[in-house]
């Protein structure tokens, strides 16, 4: 049964259907309202354990010590609050700790802004955590129960980005999984290796040179073999549920029989369709890649989808200062194999805010024809 | 006197076998810090969990694959320890488990320095954790540099000796007084040498719920610059001298736990040490003074 | 999933002993079984026989003087360790 | 077709849960809506904008409203600093809480004073309820009675009774 | 005149020497002699102001604060630490603030490990930072002086990576410029722009979706433009100092002729060049191209040096967890628009402390050879 | 009496013209903020550099490209305000400036929760700064949530009413207090209702060095859910009631400012406010009782 | 280069008198110009006169009533605001 | 050529410091030079590894020490933990600190009671100043007085006098 609610609350409301035992929260918008309404599951006893964190540096922590104490642990932040986690997060994926972080995506400081880009997560790819990217309301909620089973299947955080005000302010109709579904796709968490008096185990223990290059390589070899868990756990929740979001992976809109492609995700990816879905009626052969998983990088995927195309287009909320946008460098090096490798544009836009319109979209369309093209728009 | 800085015999009893720190470790040949470590073990016992700071406790401790403790353990950054077993211990509580300590163990530089934001914060929250600080009055891992509990005057790497400063400048902060001023149920300064009051002050702790807090002044071999032998011999002297004072608070009320009747003087601390070897005798009689007037306590009639 | 997890209670495995450059050795005329050195030795390698006295397991002894500065009965002695 | 509104107030007004308001009551109807606001620096007095689109269809988009179909103002003094009309389509309601026939160049502008029956029903210039009732009045894309369902849910019966004021003064 | 001293001694000397007005500061190995020597120096008088921060998120403060009212400000850190910056080096960046911040580079957490790669400032690559890496002692002395100049110059912060323990502990014969000589290359810092209670000004304010992008887009213009500035700089330098390192931004080593080439950086590009050295004696076309400056990234230089080469691996100590190598993908990238372009390798190791051994890169130009090669080496 | 809350006329004087922030800021209608800014301001004068945590009062002053501040000004970060402030008054001391005074201007979130470790560090090195924390109890710039200088039971977004928890379960962090257990020169609190009170104490903080600490109730609308005309008169029946004491501490020693002679009934206080309407009579009963206790002053005979 | 750096006192440009509900009126004839009400004003858009009494710039007034409720002659009243 | 020496050591007997000794006496002969160290835990008594190359010419590596020309032990207790040989050029020498002849397997085996040296000199067990000596009567890669200088320079007379009772007495 839909209701119609915010975002914000309709994902706390998953998370509270996830059952998990520690959420420790810091308030940032545009994600507060999620801690917000978890505190308020607490307060009436829906809740086990809330805790109000003095910094987010904190509530990673916290998350840190309760996932290795055998909890199913779950933060939410934004911008400034996941930068303060930076150090904390290569250390949660390093020992491998499962957890969920909802990241209602908003743009880094200087200088400061509350509204929407992926600058937070994007600066956080290296640190071995998966990102998952939702393209609307429905998509985070679902991505909200998935993201706990992956994450606990494969021992690795999971972030769960969420477009700050686009999708965590919006008011919509939206399906919430009944506790009892949730139960029955995401049973209680298992786990071996844990802080046990009945069976101890040291946990974070530091590396030699001879050690230490092997947990890293380990841990990038299970995120890569995570895709596999992603797509899995994907198709477990479409066959309950009913509702599919592409491969799990990347979803591939009018892509088959396109010349050019956008690449984009979150919700940007959604106006992209639209954009499309016009052109497509004016006759234009284009389609949209959206990449939902862009941690671990579903490389052969893209490459697949993309190889023979004519142009494709990546447009992002992000840059690597001095250098290239992200996931554009991402594209690039995933598509070097291509048999026909399509001509590669980037375009970052969306900065800080700055409202990502259909029309501006469809524009891009249009530039990928003239030919490789790299613009701020 | 069978006794040394009050302790006797019996209290020793059965501490022999199964500690729960195992030899191997590799600490500083007569570091006292893994003592303490195992003292606090065996006053809490094996239903005891350990979240530890970045430190020399650490690194002595849990180099992979090996580790010394035989409780469950958890290091993960120099500057979270009190959230990270604010995460365990509400994570055991929300599974069912009312009985398992979480105690941390963490350096002066955790504890005083980059871990007191979250500390402060564990502490407002008042979570159900004992912290144990070992404090060696200076960030030992990293080789010798200051931290806010270095004593005033003292040298190390980073409050040097030089033309125009001479050793630490800033006075030793008072941690056990901000830590009771946070409120917190039980807030408390120990030294190894007086293991009765040490372990009594454990048991307390142990017997409480909520924050509850120890700084242990432990003496460190390369940073203080001392003869290994002398490790328990600091901490005794350092109460002796009154440089340590061992106290309690509860409720915002001290209750000094062992107080000298006669100080003795502070030189007999500070000269074997070489942290201290550049201080003049003006600057000792300075140290000297700040005792007596602080304490109330008279000098020891020589 | 290779977690950077130890064993508890391995590095028994290290023997520290190799470290010692001079030896504590106990008297056991002296010895009154006090328990003093065991409870003070960084290493936890004193233990008490009720019938001996102190017992050092030298294979963690980092010679470090404690035991034999704090035995009330100065029943330990340390002397240069002869190295093989 | 998805229908577009954009909603102009202040800081304490309520536009944004105006907004929201009315994408609930067009979720009651079994409709497909989505209500999300700009903030600007979210203080009490200080210009807000938030948006609602309501469609019989699924829809996807997330983008601000720049062609609304009807723009609702909750406070006339914002008409001078905001041009509230932008993008309004052709013949599209503006709603305005004034007591006077706002000063606007617009085929079809309604107003009604929604601050005095604000303070009359709530004893606040709160006035998101009230103007809901002459948007439903104005409009007909959702139908009154969910509208004060959804009001009387979450505020109240005064909230309705500024809501059905408006819905019976609002003038053209 | 020469000294043999520790590298962090000498770096201390030239900072020194550089005379900055704050130095802020918190332990952490292996950078943390460099500091340790500051504060010797602020005991001698020699230095204005040392602050013995109570952790690095408080020393990269302390230098806003610093630069921000007009002064030359430093610090020095690693790993964890560089990391407990993150969220403060993109506002430091974005406010425009001129400092420098030595990197004794070390792996990141979990595991711990207090030894050798990039990773810590790799992962800083998005922050709007500028990042140099030295390949042997000297160089991160004269880098030390230039980066100061640069810094300012842009107005934005500088990191200067030094290899940790290889480059921080290594005891050497070393030229540090007089402090005569540097006051000429490097006078006092003007600006204009600075916290001045005759002039008053506010900065660090905050930007709605309309100004937000914009400044992104002019800080990420700035920065590419600084790579003329730092190539200047670098010449100046060599003009008073007589060293030179290749143009200021990549340096090539017997590339003219080269078919194959291995890119790298820090120390591990020494070794690099004496493995290269070792393979044209017995007789192969072997090079090496040394990124000096990897933020701003010299796409262009890299582009040109390699365009026509048969073969081309990077080899990298850092990883982009669950995609590719962050290194290796912008020289992908940058390489897509070369006439011919080479075949890439991308090869990593060296992480955690793993020793970098000439005869291990040697192995890495025969690979080369034999095609395209991704391999944890 | 012409006299609210002890203030009188002629200390008004000269206050009118060239106000150091400027109108046009777009803190909520009947904010006391930035009444409490323009204050702080006004005493410390144009010499002044003033660093900002974000917060509401960074929000509403300085929207690029406008600013409400005539002096220079600064924000960064939310946590580092301390330590930006430090490496403002090291650098203008480096340059030769011994004048300039640092002021930092920060939330309660900000001062006792994100950026107290850095705060613990600056007070540890007793840095040359400032410190004026508006106290409006809760994170408001993030719509209200609970800090830890939320007052027991009041409610927030993070402290709700619900069947379980009613309200904020902890006491209110004792920050003037933890400030002083620093050892730092000066730690105070204060109420704008008390204008002359709290200008004697920003004059004496303005003539001392080192770290100085001021923490004024500030009453928030939104926040604490009231009819904008009272945000003074809550100020003032803060203290009148009890629930805000006006004192100063110096050298470890705690000096009552003013002290009403009899309390006014704390429902007074707590009635008109939103976030403490789901109190029981025996919740506010229990509040002032806890005041009756703490304070020892004689409830007011009505 | 291009910092976020804004000129100091720009607000003024913000005229927040907009922002009003209701308008404070002082009655002269009460106003004995003891400045409290300026001293409380958020916005510091109050001066005194000190012929005529307290002058409010209605530029910036944002209507809370603050002077009104500390007048201690009551020389203030607050009235609904007539929108135009 | 480049020269290169690994010393192998325990923590506090300044193994790392005699590396870097050693390059600064180079150093002082004009010639290039490079002392670095392999840091485990950096405890007293812990085993400690430290290299130095040195050369006539310049040289770039920064490697560890493969294949080192000489071995010098400062704790002949490590012999029975690490493979101190390892890597050791055909013929190239190790000093050992050890008051009777070290069971290895070498072509060119040195030993000196450098222990009973320094605490004879320095009353305490640092022993390495003292093996510097050892290692200057074993090689000829740098002068005695170059290390009887920068010893002096570092640490004064009493360790020249360890380092000399050492190159005196080092047998083979
Ligand atoms: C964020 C961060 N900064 C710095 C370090 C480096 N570091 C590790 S342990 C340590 C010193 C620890 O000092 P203390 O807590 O007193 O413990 P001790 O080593 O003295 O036992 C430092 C500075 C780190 N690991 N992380
Ligand atoms: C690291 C970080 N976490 C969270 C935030 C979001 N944030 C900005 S201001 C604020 C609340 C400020 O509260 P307080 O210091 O009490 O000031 P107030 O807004 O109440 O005036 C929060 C949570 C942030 N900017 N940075
Ligand atoms: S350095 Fe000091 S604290 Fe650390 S292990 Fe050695 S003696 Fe103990
Ligand atoms: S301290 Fe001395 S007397 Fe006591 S048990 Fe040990 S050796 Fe025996
Ligand atoms: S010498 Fe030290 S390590 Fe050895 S037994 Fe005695 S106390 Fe223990
Ligand atoms: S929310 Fe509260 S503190 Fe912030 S500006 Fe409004 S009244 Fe002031
Ligand atoms: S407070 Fe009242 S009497 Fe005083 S100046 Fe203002 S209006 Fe006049
Ligand atoms: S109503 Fe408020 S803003 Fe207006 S003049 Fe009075 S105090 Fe100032
Ligand atoms: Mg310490
Ligand atoms: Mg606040």
């Amino acid at each position: 049964m839909k209701k119609t609610l915010e975002g914000s609350i309709a994902v706390a409301e998953a998370i509270k259907n996830c059952e998990p035992d520690v959420a420790a929260c810091y308030p940032i918008t545009p994600s507060t309202h999620i801690g917000e309404h978890l505190s308020e599951f607490f307060a009436n006893g829906e809740l086990k354990s809330y805790v109000n964190t003095e910094a987010e540096i904190s509530s990673i922590a916290a998350l840190i010590g309760a996932s290795a104490a055998g909890g199913r642990a779950i933060s939410v932040t934004s911008s400034q609050g996941l930068a303060y986690m930076h150090e904390s997060l290569f250390c949660a994926a390093g020992m491998r700790l499962p957890m969920l972080i909802v990241v209602g995506n908003r743009s880094l400081s200087a200088p400061l802004s509350i509204w929407n880009d992926w600058q937070d997560s994007i600066a956080e790819r290296d640190s071995g955590c998966m990102q998952f990217y939702a393209e609307n309301n429905q998509e985070a909620v679902d991505l909200a129960i998935q993201a706990f089973k992956i994450s606990e299947a494969v021992n690795l955080p999971a972030i769960l980005g969420m477009d700050g005000f686009y999708l965590t302010h919006s008011v919509e109709p939206l399906d919430i999984p009944e506790i009892t579904e949730v139960q029955k796709f995401l049973p209680k968490r298992v786990s071996a290796v844990k802080l046990d008096t009945k069976n101890p185990l040291t946990m974070g223990a530091y590396a030699f040179p001879q050690y230490y290059q092997g947990f890293r390589q380990d841990l990038h070899k299970d995120l890569l073999s995570a895709k596999t868990t992603i797509k899995n756990v994907h198709n477990e929740f479409a066959k309950q549920f009913g509702r599919k979001y592409g491969n799990g992976l990347i979803e591939e809109y009018n892509t088959k029989d396109a010349e050019y492609i956008l690449i984009s995700m979150g919700s940007a990816a959604g106006n992209a369709k639209d954009a499309a879905d016009e052109l497509r009626t004016a006759g234009e052969k284009v389609g949209v890649l959206r990449i939902r998983c862009y941690r671990p990088f579903p490389s052969e995927d893209i490459a697949k989808a993309l190889d023979g195309k004519k142009g494709v287009g990546v447009f992002e909320k992000a840059y690597s200062m001095g250098a290239v946008p992200p996931v554009y460098a991402d594209v690039s090096e995933a598509i070097t194999n291509c048999k026909s490798r399509p001509q590669l544009s980037s375009f970052v836009g969306g900065l800080g805010g700055k409202d990502v319109t259909v029309d501006s979209l469809k524009i891009l369309f249009g530039k990928l024809k003239k030919g490789v093209c790299k613009e701020w728009v | 006197m069978g006794l040394k800085g009050g302790l006797g015999a019996r209290e020793l009893g059965g501490l022999e076998h199964n500690y729960l720190l195992a030899p191997g470790h590799t600490a500083c040949a007569g570091c006292p810090m893994p003592v303490i470590i195992r003292h606090v073990l065996d006053v809490l016992g094996k239903d005891t969990i350990v979240v530890n700071a970045t430190s020399c406790s650490e690194i002595i401790s849990s180099q992979y694959p090996r580790s010394a403790f035989k409780t469950p353990y958890i290091h993960s950054l120099f500057e979270n320890t009190p959230a990270v077993a604010t995460g365990v211990v509400r994570a055991l509580r929300a599974m069912g488990n009312d009985h398992t300590q979480v105690v941390i163990i963490a350096g002066d530089g955790a504890t005083y320095d980059i871990g007191f934001g979250a500390m402060s914060g564990a502490m407002e929250r008042n979570e159900d954790i004992i912290y144990i600080c070992y404090d060696n009055e200076a960030y030992m891992n990293t080789g010798v540099q200051r931290s806010s509990a270095t004593p005033p005057l003292a040298k190390t790497t980073t409050s040097p000796v030089g033309s125009k400063i001479h050793g630490k400048v800033m006075p030793k902060k008072p941690i056990v007084e901000i830590c009771a001023a946070h409120g917190i149920p039980y807030s408390a300064s120990a030294s190894i040498a007086y293991l009765p009051d040490f372990k009594a002050k454990l048991e307390k702790a142990k017997a409480m719920k909520g924050f509850r807090f120890i700084d242990v002044i432990s003496p460190c071999v390369p940073g203080w610059g001392y003869d290994p032998a002398i490790s328990i011999e600091l901490s005794r002297l350092a109460v002796e001298t009154g440089m340590w004072e061992l106290f309690e608070i509860e409720n915002g009320k001290r209750k000094d736990t062992f107080k000298p009747g006669q100080l003795k003087p502070v030189g007999l601390y500070l000269k074997p040490q070489k942290r201290f070897k550049h201080l003049s005798d003006a600057e000792i009689a300075g140290i000297q003074k700040g005792i007596l007037e602080r304490t109330k306590i008279p000098l020891l009639k020589s | 999933m290779n977690p950077p997890n130890a064993k508890p209670g391995t590095s028994v495995e290290n023997k520290t002993g190799s470290w010692r450059t001079y030896r504590p050795t106990v008297d056991f005329k002296k010895c009154t079984k006090c328990g003093i050195c065991a409870s003070f030795c960084p290493e936890g390698c004193i233990n008490i026989d009720p019938k001996t006295g102190a017992i050092i397991d030298y294979n963690y002894c980092k010679g470090c003087g404690i035991c034999a500065k704090e035995c009330p009965s100065k029943a330990i002695t340390m002397s240069l360790e002869v190295k093989k | 077709m998805i229908y577009e509104v954009r909603f102009h107030g202040r800081g304490g007004q309520g536009a944004v849960t105006a907004a929201n308001l009315l994408a609930v009551a067009a979720g009651h109807e079994g409709k497909y809506s989505r209500a999300f606001p700009f903030f600007g620096v979210e203080r009490r007095g200080a210009p807000v904008q938030a948006f609602c689109r309501i469609s019989d269809k699924p829809f996807r988009s997330y983008q601000n409203v720049y062609t609304p179909n009807t723009v609702v103002v909750l406070d006339s003094t914002l008409i001078k600093d905001v041009d509230v009309l932008s993008g309004l389509e052709k013949g599209g309601h503006v709603v305005v809480n004034c007591h006077t026939c706002p000063d606007l160049k617009s085929a079809s502008v309604h107003y009604v004073d929604a601050t005095k029956s604000a303070l009359k029903h709530l004893k606040k210039p709160i006035v998101n309820t009230a103007m809901l009732g002459a948007f439903a009045k104005v409009t007909d894309i959702v139908k009154l009675e969910s509208l004060k369902q959804v009001v009387k849910d979450n505020f109240g019966e005064s909230n309705v009774k500024a809501l059905e004021e408006c819905y019976a003064e609002v003038k053209q």
